[in-house]
């Protein structure tokens, strides 16, 4: 089974001389093939930077970045990536969009076209496969995506924060599909994203993140079984416990992150800081 | 733990603010120099200048043989005394660009005057646009130049024909993008302010006019870009002194490397004058510059 | 359904209105001075337009007016074009390569200052026929705008799109001719719609500066046939020659906005 | 907790109609909609993207008429026969899903915009006002930034404080934590029960993210889809004050099971017409 990446000691950071910026340090970090992995923490701790290394679009300053051990060089189809905003182009229409990964590879139409529309039918498109992407509702942008990146037959998905400002019940369906999607194909999937929620229903893996420099602050093995639902998973003490767990660990580091100077997590503890909260007059007792 | 946030709520003393934007602005030209970036631009001119200087004055290729040449032109601009009568050293030349400005400044001050106004009804008012602007758009698409004849019956003498050739182009493209202005401001800035009991005329000054001002001030720089464009027509036609005449009477008394003085003036003070309404706009508008440098 | 509340023609109605009465103010400022002895400033010395109205049936049939459409049409169509031709690949060029574009790109910001009209006395010099000249100055005129629109166009690209196709193993040429292209066709649609307005500004003033071209006084253009107008006198006609080609630029401009729209339709109208 | 007259803000949404166009063009987008709102109540309104949310509450906001219908503030009526739409003013104040702090002005000047509009006190009380009101929020420091300085949750909590400068019966959300990532999200949430703490406002919440809904509201009033009228009403019996702590207890759990139950069949419905739901 193919498709494990692995990053060693990597270090990234942008600028030079007094406007160096480092991001990452020493990150160590495993992505095992054939398994949900995702990884999460405080906005603004490098995700999106480990995302660009994994995909190949930028280099690490110190360290390796390897795929079945082999070091990963620039972008490829093996290594394929579902971005926060849509990357669909949108001057092609669906079918276009899904059939451009093989027709830039020249691969014959006989060998991707019966895929695609398989794929197509797979995330119910079929009967929007002539539609250009801004006639697309958000769920429905982010399932062709999906089956444009699935079409290649890549290795490894990367998907960064892929759900977020979809509104949360079309956010629960992508879910469910996302899950069942991974369960048929099985590819190895690294999936980002900030929502805890979101994190213990997907993954086989949760990767919590520390801030600045950013590293792995913890792995919860997620034993909860499958295919997932979202019921389910509601209900489950286990899945609970996980997400406690999650949860604290992500305060500590957004107080680590405060200290950094990061301004986000700093309304996080300022409004954090005051739990004592006043004597409280609830509606009915005052009418 | 409280103290932690305190401290470190209290946001940094402006001071701080001012001297890391000069310190960033100094450090960006500092990577600029070090970058390629200026002596390629340099290497463009080069080039072009260089193929200018050969076809005329040395491989005196077919077609350039009349045209005046660089190394010509270039002794001439700046002799202290110039064959044809112009150079950096004659007041002369410096009496045709005033000239020239002080048209397009006076031009361009009536157009913003009648024109910000103009386009801020025309988007504010739905009545008001639905009454004008069918006038307005008949007459936009005519040519400024088309006006010529006409500017010079309407008006007598020759300095206030060429005022108006200049006015008008600016007018059209200022109101125009006044107007566009305020029909692109967000809806919910408007209905805030309603909300916090604004009443129409404070929504207009507090929301509109400010909200408008980013696109107010790219239809003053199409404005200035414009107005020279007219002016130049404007002079040649029936002008008197300034940049425009100076290159028609060059052309007509055989006067070549002037012509090309004529021009590279026009673009260099053109340059010069939209780069001052840039500079004003960010100035007025400092939210938005603090927009992209500060924001962590 | 109340026809007049319905706000479409609610609007169309006040458009006519508002035209009405600017024709009626019109009227009544040019024929001041015969019905009431004082020139209102300005107004007053422009034909009315009952005047032009009748110039213009009358020019309808004359032959020369209509030479003058095409000759003009002709001069603005061989500028544009050329400008197009050149304007376009040259623009793509320099958004695709680095190097041309930090070479060239700064020569083109400080010559685009120059005024199109600027160039007429070097364009005479240069060309050998005065059609070739006037064809040159509606080129520069159309020229930087389209250059600058395509470049801004072409850079405006989002990143995320080359990084996708690369990564599905899209190569130069796959990704200049399914994601550059196509991605740049709004730009160049702008530019090209701001560029035509240009070539009929430039085109008129051209005609008008220089006499008209070599084809005598009724090839000349319209630019030509308004300046004659005025030297004859014929004032209604410079009036008939204005609106004229204000209809043709608005006709052509609208033309490519059409175009535009079939050219791109995955961009969603407002 | 300041002492203050028995307070304003019981809202009641009577039977409320709005559709958009006219004859077969005619689109419903609220459908006999009745709501109780007693005052200084948190109610959360759910229902799936383009549903009709939004219109019932530009309705009451008075941006646009209703087709019947009427909407009553403290027994004053503020639209219904013979008045279709509402006045703006400063008793219903709006909170937007992308913000609308004037980018323009700074914080202070925002904050001091509504008083200073009505002319209700003198220039020097108000800023004093607005200083105070800030630094009870923790947001003392930033009154000279302009908006775009501030992190997207920061400028939230000082839309929330311009808002309460005016003393609102009632304060409008429309989905405005939609844009923040979860974490801000959760600290927004927090903040907001802190100053609701303070100074119990009514507050009618539109939102998509059941989370959300129950761990703020006092009720939860779930919509069909368009065009939008209740389906259901769930009492959130969780007690005051509430910490992240209650996201994973049972009670919560139980509440967020019958909500998305209730919902998932709306938006199935939404999503199978694959209608455009951005």
């Amino acid at each position: 089974m193919n498709g494990a990446m692995q990053l060693l000691g990597v270090a990234k950071s942008y600028g030079e001389g007094a406007a160096r910026r480092p991001v990452l340090e020493g990150l160590d970090l495993d992505i095992p093939a054939g398994r949900l992995t995702v990884i999460i923490g405080p906005s603004g701790c490098g995700k999106s930077t480990l995302v660009r290394l994994l995909a190949g679009f930028e280099r690490p300053t110190r360290g390796s970045v390897t795929l079945d051990g082999r070091p990963v060089g620039g972008a490829d189809r093996r290594r394929l990536v579902v971005f926060q905003e849509s990357a669909l182009f949108p001057w092609m229409n669906v079918a276009d969009n899904v059939a451009y990964g093989p027709r830039a590879r020249g691969v014959r139409p006989q060998g991707w076209r019966p895929q695609a529309a398989a794929l197509l039918e797979r995330v119910g498109l079929r009967a929007f496969a002539g539609r250009y992407p801004s006639q697309l509702s958000g769920g429905m942008q982010r399932r062709a995506e999906l089956a444009r990146a699935l079409v290649n037959e890549p290795e490894v998905m990367i998907l960064d924060e892929p759900f977020r400002g979809l509104d949360a019940m079309t956010r629960e369906l992508m879910h469910a599909y996302y899950a069942d999607l991974f369960e048929e194909t099985r590819r190895t999937q690294c999936f980002v994203t900030t929502d805890i929620d979101e994190a213990v229903f997907l993954a086989d893996r949760l990767v919590v993140m520390s801030h600045a420099p950013m590293r792995v602050r913890e792995v919860i093995e997620v034993d909860l079984p499958r295919p997932r639902r979202a019921a389910d998973v509601l209900a489950s003490d286990r899945a609970n416990d996980i997400k406690m767990r999650a949860l604290t660990l992500l305060h500590e580091e957004a107080m680590r992150a405060f200290a950094g100077g990061s301004r986000a997590a700093g309304d996080f503890l300022a409004a954090y800081a005051r739990r004592r909260a006043p004597a409280v007059p609830t509606p009915e007792t005052r009418a | 733990m409280s103290a932690v946030i305190e401290r470190s709520l209290a946001a940094e003393p402006p001071a701080a603010g001012q001297r890391e934007r000069v310190a960033r602005a100094a450090h960006a030209l500092a990577a600029w120099i070090a970058s390629p970036r200026p002596w390629l631009a340099l290497l463009g001119f080069v080039l072009v200048a260089g193929f200018w200087h050969l076809a005329v004055e040395v491989w005196k290729l077919p077609r350039f043989a009349g045209m005046p040449g660089l190394v010509a032109t270039w002794r001439e601009f700046t002799s202290r005394d110039p064959v044809y009568g112009l150079s950096l050293y004659t007041p002369e030349y410096y009496v045709h660009i005033l000239a020239s400005v002080r048209r397009v400044a006076e031009a361009f001050a009536l157009a913003t005057l009648l024109g910000v106004p103009l386009g801020l009804m025309l988007g504010w008012s739905r009545g008001f646009r639905e009454y004008v602007f069918p006038v307005f758009e008949m007459l936009r698409p005519i040519p400024i130049l088309a006006w010529v004849p006409l500017a010079i019956l309407m008006f007598s003498g020759t300095e206030s024909p060429v005022i108006f050739l200049t006015f008008l182009a600016s007018f059209f493209a200022t109101a125009l993008n006044t107007m566009l202005g305020v029909e692109s401001i967000d809806e919910s800035y408007v209905r805030a302010s309603r909300c916090l009991g604004a009443r129409p005329w404070q929504v207009f000054v507090h929301v509109v006019v400010p909200g408008a001002l980013p696109s107010i001030f790219t239809g003053l720089q199409i404005s200035v870009g414009v107005a020279w464009f007219s002016l130049v027509a404007g002079e040649m036609v029936s002008g008197e002194a300034g940049l425009g005449y100076v290159i028609n009477t060059s052309y007509t008394n055989v006067r070549y490397p002037t012509i090309v003085i004529g021009m590279v003036t026009l673009g260099a003070v053109g340059y010069a004058t939209s780069a001052l309404v840039r500079l004003a706009g960010r100035w007025l508008m400092r939210w938005r510059a603090r927009e992209h440098g500060d924001a962590r | 359904m109340n026809l007049l509340a319905d706000p479409r023609t609610r609007a169309t109605r006040r458009a006519l209105v508002s035209l009405v009465a600017f024709a009626l103010l019109w009227e009544l400022g040019a024929r001041s001075k015969a019905w009431f002895g004082v020139a209102v400033p300005w107004v007053g010395h422009v034909p009315p337009p009952s005047a032009v109205l009748a110039a213009w049936v009358r020019l309808l049939g004359d032959p020369g007016y209509w030479q003058s459409w095409v000759a003009s049409l002709l001069r603005v169509l061989a500028g544009f074009t050329a400008a197009m031709a050149v304007g376009i690949p040259l623009g793509l060029l320099l958004a695709m390569n680095r190097v041309c574009r930090m070479i060239f790109f700064p020569v083109l910001e400080l010559l685009r200052p120059i005024p199109p009209l600027a160039w007429v006395p070097a364009a005479i010099l240069f060309w050998p026929t005065q059609e070739l000249s006037i064809a040159f100055v509606t080129f520069v005129g159309a020229f930087f705008t389209i250059v600058l629109n395509v470049v801004g166009g072409a850079g405006a690209i989002d990143v995320r799109y080359f990084q996708a196709a690369r990564a599905m193993g899209a190569t130069g040429w796959n990704v200049f001719r399914r994601v550059v292209l196509p991605a740049t066709v709004p730009a160049i649609v702008v530019g090209a719609a701001v560029g035509m307005g240009i070539t009929w500004e430039v085109v008129v003033a051209a005609e008008m500066i220089s006499g008209g071209g070599s084809s005598g006084a009724t090839g000349g253009g319209m630019g030509f046939f308004i300046w004659n107008s005025y030297i004859g006198g014929a004032y209604e006609q410079i009036v008939v020659g204005m609106i004229s080609i204000g209809i043709a630029g608005y006709a052509c401009s609208e033309a490519l906005r059409r175009l535009g729209a079939r050219v791109t339709p995955w961009l969603v109208r407002a | 907790m300041r002492a203050e007259a028995p307070r304003r803000g019981r809202l009641s949404i009577e039977d409320v109609v709005k559709t958009y166009g006219r004859g077969e063009a005619a689109v419903a987008a609220v459908d006999h909609c009745s709501i109780e709102i007693p005052a200084g109540e948190i109610c959360m309104v759910v229902g799936p993207s383009g549903c009709g949310k939004t219109t019932l509450l530009n309705a009451i906001a008075g941006f646009h008429d209703i087709t019947s219908g009427r909407i009553v503030l403290d027994g004053e009526t503020l639209c219904g026969p013979g008045r279709p739409q509402a006045r703006p003013g400063a008793d219903r104040v709006v909170v937007f899903q992308n913000g609308a702090l004037f980018p323009w002005k700074t914080v202070l000047d925002n904050v001091c915009f509504g008083p200073r509009m009505q002319g209700r006190a003198g220039a020097r009380e108000i800023e004093q006002r607005a200083r105070a009101l800030m630094a009870e929020a923790g947001l003392a420091g930033c009154e000279r930034s302009y908006p775009a300085e501030l992190s997207s949750g920061t400028r939230r909590r000082v839309e929330i404080v311009r808002a309460l400068m005016n003393d609102p019966s009632v304060l409008l959300f429309d989905e405005p934590y939609r844009a923040l990532d979860s974490l801000t999200r959760s600290v927004m949430h927090e903040s907001l029960l802190q100053t609701w703490y303070r100074d119990p406002v009514t507050i009618f919440f539109i939102t998509h993210d059941l989370e959300e809904a129950i761990f703020l509201g006092h009720r939860l009033v779930v919509m069909t889809a368009r065009p939008c009228r209740p389906k259901a009403v769930i009492e959130i019996d969780i007690p005051h004050p509430r910490d992240y702590g209650v996201l994973t207890s049972p009670r919560f759990r139980a509440l967020m099971a019958e909500a998305s139950a209730l919902v998932r069949e709306e938006a199935e419905q939404a999503f199978a017409a694959g209608d455009a739901e951005r």
